[in-house]
């Protein structure tokens, strides 16, 4: 059996969850390891996806509708968004707020500082919003994707920290109080689907919406994840494994898809 | 048409302490630094400033301590990490935030760029977002179908401050073909009430009107133009030149602290009576050359 | 004193209308007479405000802001709309039409099938709506020039089945029933302003907004005017004379603007 | 990316007798003409139709009795009159009405963007447009001020059919950047559920992708494009070629009798088997070429 990192392991899970014709939405991400998280995985997630089980999958990146993922940028200044070819560029964001609220959307890959039992997120404000111990940088479309795609996919390192009982603030709501409380607000189908993490992946339980061990990564054990958690998820019976990357897989992303190591750098 | 070309001093003067101001641009790509480094020297204060992704330049009225509030959907410092100045300011209180989401800052610009109160949206059921700012973000019932909307206010501004590619001295400001569109710079533009540009050129009006569908600003829209090359540096103007990495990465090193904060804006802004003298200051002709992302076009 | 067409004696007298930095909306009109009253006339106009009083006057014209005034298209097929130099040609027609609700048009030039003693008018059915007598056009945007613009000058020929007591279908609501009714409909300042006639100009009276007669066409009688209309107008004690235009203007119009007579020509 | 490049007949197969159908283009630009004749070959009715200025799409359907109702802003022949057929259709009360002015219309098309039942307007008040359509236009209170605003429902419609300059297999449709723009083509494909794109002609996408602001319609979008030279004829394709005045003459001149509309579509329509045919049936190569009017671009 090849070995793999645990980002090639999950860029390979993740480009089994894309299925043909849907559109992912990719977010600008920052630097380092964030990079790698909003950006990274993801792209390598969809392209892996493209070659592999769903040639019409196509993401949404930047304002960029289905930018060429065979020539990624080397660096990601301005100007590499700027060239980046791509089947359209529409005139203003607008056009993907309204493909938002259309429910356009098949999958998005999001992160947050804050993650909670429920699969709500905070990337606004740590402590108190009108007094915050830690101002973050305010919503973005992270309302959006919680409230009209229909599966979107959290990418977070597991950390105490970020995944929490209760979010400091509701930036995104997710399933609420959970049950039939995301319903009852007047939020459609979909919200939270997958936490993808560094060690496991969780789903939320179809009844409570509670956020729901589903598998643990090669070697992870269950005390290992729960020590990383501020909250207990719900924890099956038996815990699979998470199903680990083949060598054509693997090929491929180190190959073709991410040869110089920009994706999934760190 | 009226000539509306005029100088950075004459056309940001009627902006003064307790203005409201929508600042163009997103993430690093067209900030109006020069325009709002012009602001901060001439000293206005308690500004009501919105954005969409605001970086540099509302980041730079945050470390002047120039805003008494701030609306829109983000304000970081794209890859170099959240905004010091601006987190500072709401953390202890100088700074009061609303926050929109994108779908909910799109229909506050429309809502103006339409004369209307409002427009409606569902995004943010269950959102703290709503729960914080029911004047701002107000649920109602569908006339037609009876569901629940979420209504939200227009985004109406004393001024509109906006860096583009090039204009013609009546105003009428024009984009490239190829260029990165992520921004609401002509939504901005379509809700202004008086609304200021700075461009990185002028050119002839006869270039303009041979492609009028390239001119995303009418002129007709517009109380003053000024050229202003390098007019968002540190950041970037897309198709033009890209962020200045060096220049990035001191603003933030510095903005640490306070103190820090400060002495950037002594040496960059304060420090220097005008755009030409900050251009030399950074570096001059031989350093914005590195920056030059224009392929022979 | 120099002879002059009621095409030339409109078009003067429009220019006067005409103030700096007004912006004004001009049809894409039909053919004939048709045209001359909605595209020919109104682009002489402003053009001759351009050149003598008004150089900030500005044309929105199809979707074309500011087209070149002083390179009048020799004719009007679609690629003449096309070619046509402007400062500007927004992406699509809801641009023009935030701008009106945004009330940023001055002026506006209309024609109708049938205009009543209040003002309204209609473009869209003679007869019941249901099953007109003759089905007309529509609205196209028409409504919104009464609601939003400004200042709305109709430019209609004097027609007894054109002016009449009551139009069979309000399109567009100028000062509905009089008085305050406008007001009290929901509709801001506005509505027609002036009518332009081939024998004479009326406007509206300040207290119970009935058409009233402005002024007479040099050598047409205050009788030739009553019985080419439907209903009769308020009239005043004195009716001056629509002023003539003088020769300079004549000069302009006739060597400058429309030398090949395209514009005044029917 | 998926190959969506079809035949007119496959293309329009699922749209069936009862059918709601958004025609794009506008005046004599771009009305979806092959598309439509094809619909009318196939035997279709009882569609119900809107447009924006709806000009020879609407009155060919008009022609061939195959409207059962019609929303939108305008139907006329432009410089040509009154739109015969359908004035015809409506007067006799085979054709039902409800007519939208420009703002209406827009902000139908938007909600239906949007994916919202409705948006907001207030150009209506006192209009026998609203007064004749409780259904579509209501009045509502704003929740901020109270004042009186109108609501109007989103235009949902079954199919949208447009045609448009150039694009790729993927249905990435591209505009030229000097072109007329008088119209809601981008608006109503954001628009629509089912979207069919006949296009002047097929290009290669990597052509497509180096100017990605000019795809129009992204092929995300599209559910089958079609290569239809000539697919807006006897009306222009801006850019192109005009439109054809012996043509829109003749058809117009025709019309003024159901017996000459019948005739009409005898020769032109259902006289010819496909698309190919009907250009021979105008006059070919040789006539067409009279309508080029492109700069050698």
């Amino acid at each position: 059996m090849t070995s793999f990192s645990t980002n090639e392991l999950i860029a390979a899970y993740l480009s089994r969850q894309i299925r043909d014709d849907d559109l992912c939405f990719v977010g600008v991400g920052t630097n380092g390891r964030a990079f790698t998280l909003a950006v990274g995985i993801p792209l390598a997630a969809v392209r892996l996806a493209q070659m592999r089980h769903a040639p019409g999958a196509a993401v949404y990146w930047g304002n960029l509708l289905e930018p060429d993922l065979s020539v990624i940028p080397e660096s990601f200044t301005q100007d590499a968004f700027t060239r980046w070819e791509a089947a359209a560029c529409p005139p203003d964001t607008g056009t993907k707020c309204d493909m938002l609220a259309r429910r356009r959307f098949d999958v998005s890959f999001n992160s947050a500082a804050q993650l909670d039992r429920f699969g709500n997120m905070n990337i606004t404000a740590i402590g108190d919003y009108r007094a915050p111990k830690v101002r973050l940088v305010g919503s973005l479309a992270q309302p959006e994707h919680f409230a009209f795609v229909r599966r979107p996919i959290l990418l977070m390192d597991l950390d105490k920290r970020s995944f929490v009982e209760r979010v400091d603030f509701i930036t995104s709501a997710g399933h609420l109080s959970g049950g039939d409380s995301r319903r009852q607000a007047g939020l459609g189908e979909g919200g939270p689907h997958l936490v993808v993490t560094d060690k496991a992946v969780f789903d939320f339980a179809e009844d409570t919406r509670a956020m729901r061990l589903r598998s643990l990564h090669p070697g992870v054990t269950r005390d290992e994840v729960l020590s990383s958690m501020g909250f207990e998820p719900v924890i099956p019976d038996t815990i699979p494994e998470t199903t680990a990357p083949n060598a054509e897989e693997l090929t491929t992303i180190r190959k073709t898809i991410d040869p110089n190591r920009i994706l999934l750098k760190v | 048409m009226k000539d509306k070309l005029t100088t950075l001093e004459k056309a940001l003067a009627p902006v003064i302490s307790g203005s409201s101001l929508m600042l163009g641009g997103s993430l690093l790509r067209r900030p109006p630094n020069a325009a709002v480094r012009h602001l901060i020297r001439s000293g206005v204060r308690d500004l009501t400033v919105m954005s969409w992704a605001g970086t540099t330049a509302v980041d730079l009225l945050a470390a002047a301590d120039a805003i008494r509030r701030w609306e829109g959907i983000y304000v970081g410092m794209f890859n170099y990490g959240l905004a010091p100045n601006f987190r500072r300011g709401v953390e202890n209180g100088r700074i009061e935030v609303r926050d929109f989401s994108e779908t909910a800052m799109v229909a506050r610009l429309r809502a103006a760029a339409q004369g209307l109160p409002f427009l409606p949206i569902r995004t943010l059921f269950g959102s703290d977002i709503a729960r914080v700012n029911p004047e701002q973000i107000r649920s109602f019932s569908c006339p037609f179908t009876g569901e629940t909307l979420q209504a939200i206010a227009a985004a109406e501004t004393d001024f509109t401050l906006i860096h583009g590619y090039a204009g013609d001295k009546y105003g009428n400001v024009q984009w490239p073909v190829v260029r990165d569109t992520d921004d609401m710079d002509q939504p901005m533009a379509a809700a202004a009430k008086r609304l200021i540009v700075t461009v990185e050129k002028i050119i002839p009006h006869e270039e303009v009107r041979k492609q009028p569908s390239l001119t995303y600003i009418p002129g007709n829209w517009v109380e003053a133009i000024v050229e202003v090359p390098f007019g968002a540096h540190p950041a970037a103007c897309d198709t033009l030149y890209d962020e200045d990495d060096r220049q990035m990465s001191d603003y933030v090193a510095r903005s640490r602290t306070v103190e820090g904060a400060e002495s950037y804006l002594a040496e960059f802004v304060h420090g220097v009576p005008d755009h030409t003298t900050y251009l030399e200051k950074v570096g001059g002709a031989a350093a914005l050359a590195t920056l030059d992302v224009r392929m022979g076009d």
